[in-house]
């Protein structure tokens, strides 16, 4: 991995994936600067919310959960170079 | 001591069967879930279960772990269905084995009520009305903190 | 919605079946009691289980009405086992079905807490170490006091 | 049924009917007076215990249940005619 440059993945679940047409992502974020000094979750949610009008809703509404690497985390949780990160509505199972 | 998932239906004998196995520990507790035809609002004719499968996997096998040492297990075992589901079918399957009632039955609820609003599964309802995602219930999360709390037992 | 007393093994899957039918209510939670191989102090080779069998079959129903009334079951069976039974053997099976898991939960619970000390049956272990008639346990008395109390819903 | 005489069942089951060496028989009560003024599970109790020690003591457990008719009562519950009035040891279900 180049210096200053972290590769990870980005996984969009049910209304969240519709909303935004994608399920799965290669995010590579060349310049660390781009995002807030701490590579946190709630950095890549700012990254992901200036791709338009739709993201910055979709992963602004308050219920938005986020899980890193298989776990659920609040926004600063540390994301690290092939973490993977996923955003999506509340869990409805059984 | 194991977690399934699965686009097939549930063969509850079969897993009933596995479970526990030749000699059965004193209690087994078992919870079925079924497609129902009606949510609170309106009807159901199909339920489509879309999920997260890593993720999905370990919640439920950390869950199972959980619950048995919590409550001394013998056995336990947790089976969710993925995807296009009709009216009557399974979704998911949760059995306990313990030396007694309380713990097989207290395994199985502290299991059904994290997995409600922990398992990365996600419900759409498809009725007359068109499709829409289900919201979780107040309920639900209710039931959830109260394994946090400590109220239940 | 009925109960029976049985000298045979208890047939667990066919049980299922007949409770859950062609169209299963939302939850079906279901409670298999199998005789241990131990009891508190010493082995168990064997079980006898002597009941009262007018008086079995009266407080059966009632306690699974009861349970149905106060949790709004849509189905439910009660099936004990008398006579010579061996290690690893069905005892008791019991299943609820009900529109909300928590609701069938509860009924399986109350029915097996209530049974245990209310229904006319008593226990006998054989083992190596000799006969003996099985004390009731304080455990499963404060278990049947709680619903009395209101502690548990 | 004669004036002033009651025939009940009694039965009696596990360590109780072990005791005592029966498990059912029909109790007729000839003269009421041989009970107490109010023929009650007590007053049963009390005749019953007249068969000799191994009865009174079987009888006098302070754990003994009594069943009239089918439903577990108290030692003040009022038999009649025909009932069936069965003692035995706490129930262990399950």
């Amino acid at each position: 991995m180049a210096s200053g440059s972290v590769s990870i993945t980005i996984k969009l679940f049910s209304a969240l994936r519709e909303a935004l047409g994608e399920s799965e992502f290669e995010l590579a974020i060349s310049d660390i600067s781009q995002a807030s000094a701490q590579l946190d979750v709630a950095a890549i949610k700012a990254l992901l919310s200036q791709r338009g009008a739709a993201w910055k809703e979709a992963l602004n509404q308050p219920n938005l959960v986020h899980a890193l690497n298989h776990k659920v985390v609040f926004t600063d949780a540390v994301v690290s170079e092939g973490d993977e990160l996923a955003f999506f509505p509340p869990m409805t199972g059984g | 001591m194991s977690v399934a998932l699965q686009s097939e239906a549930i063969d509850v004998a079969a897993e009933y069967t596995q479970l526990v196995g030749d000699r059965p520990g004193a209690a087994v507790v078992t919870f079925t879930g079924y497609v129902r035809d009606h949510s609170d609002q309106h009807a159901v004719t199909e339920l489509e279960l879309e999920h997260y499968p890593e993720m999905a996997r370990k919640v439920l096998s950390d869950l199972g772990q959980l619950a048995a040492e919590r409550f001394g297990l013998r056995n336990w075992r947790i089976v969710h269905r993925f995807g296009l589901l009709a009216v009557s079918e399974t979704i998911v399957w949760v059995g306990a084995v313990a030396d007694h009632r309380g713990e097989a039955i207290s395994a199985c609820e502290l299991i059904m009520d994290t997995l409600k609003t922990d398992a990365p599964f996600w419900k759409r309802e498809q009725g007359p009305a068109g499709e829409q995602w289900v919201a979780s219930r107040d309920s639900d999360i209710a039931r959830r903190a109260r394994w946090q709390s400590g109220e239940a037992q």
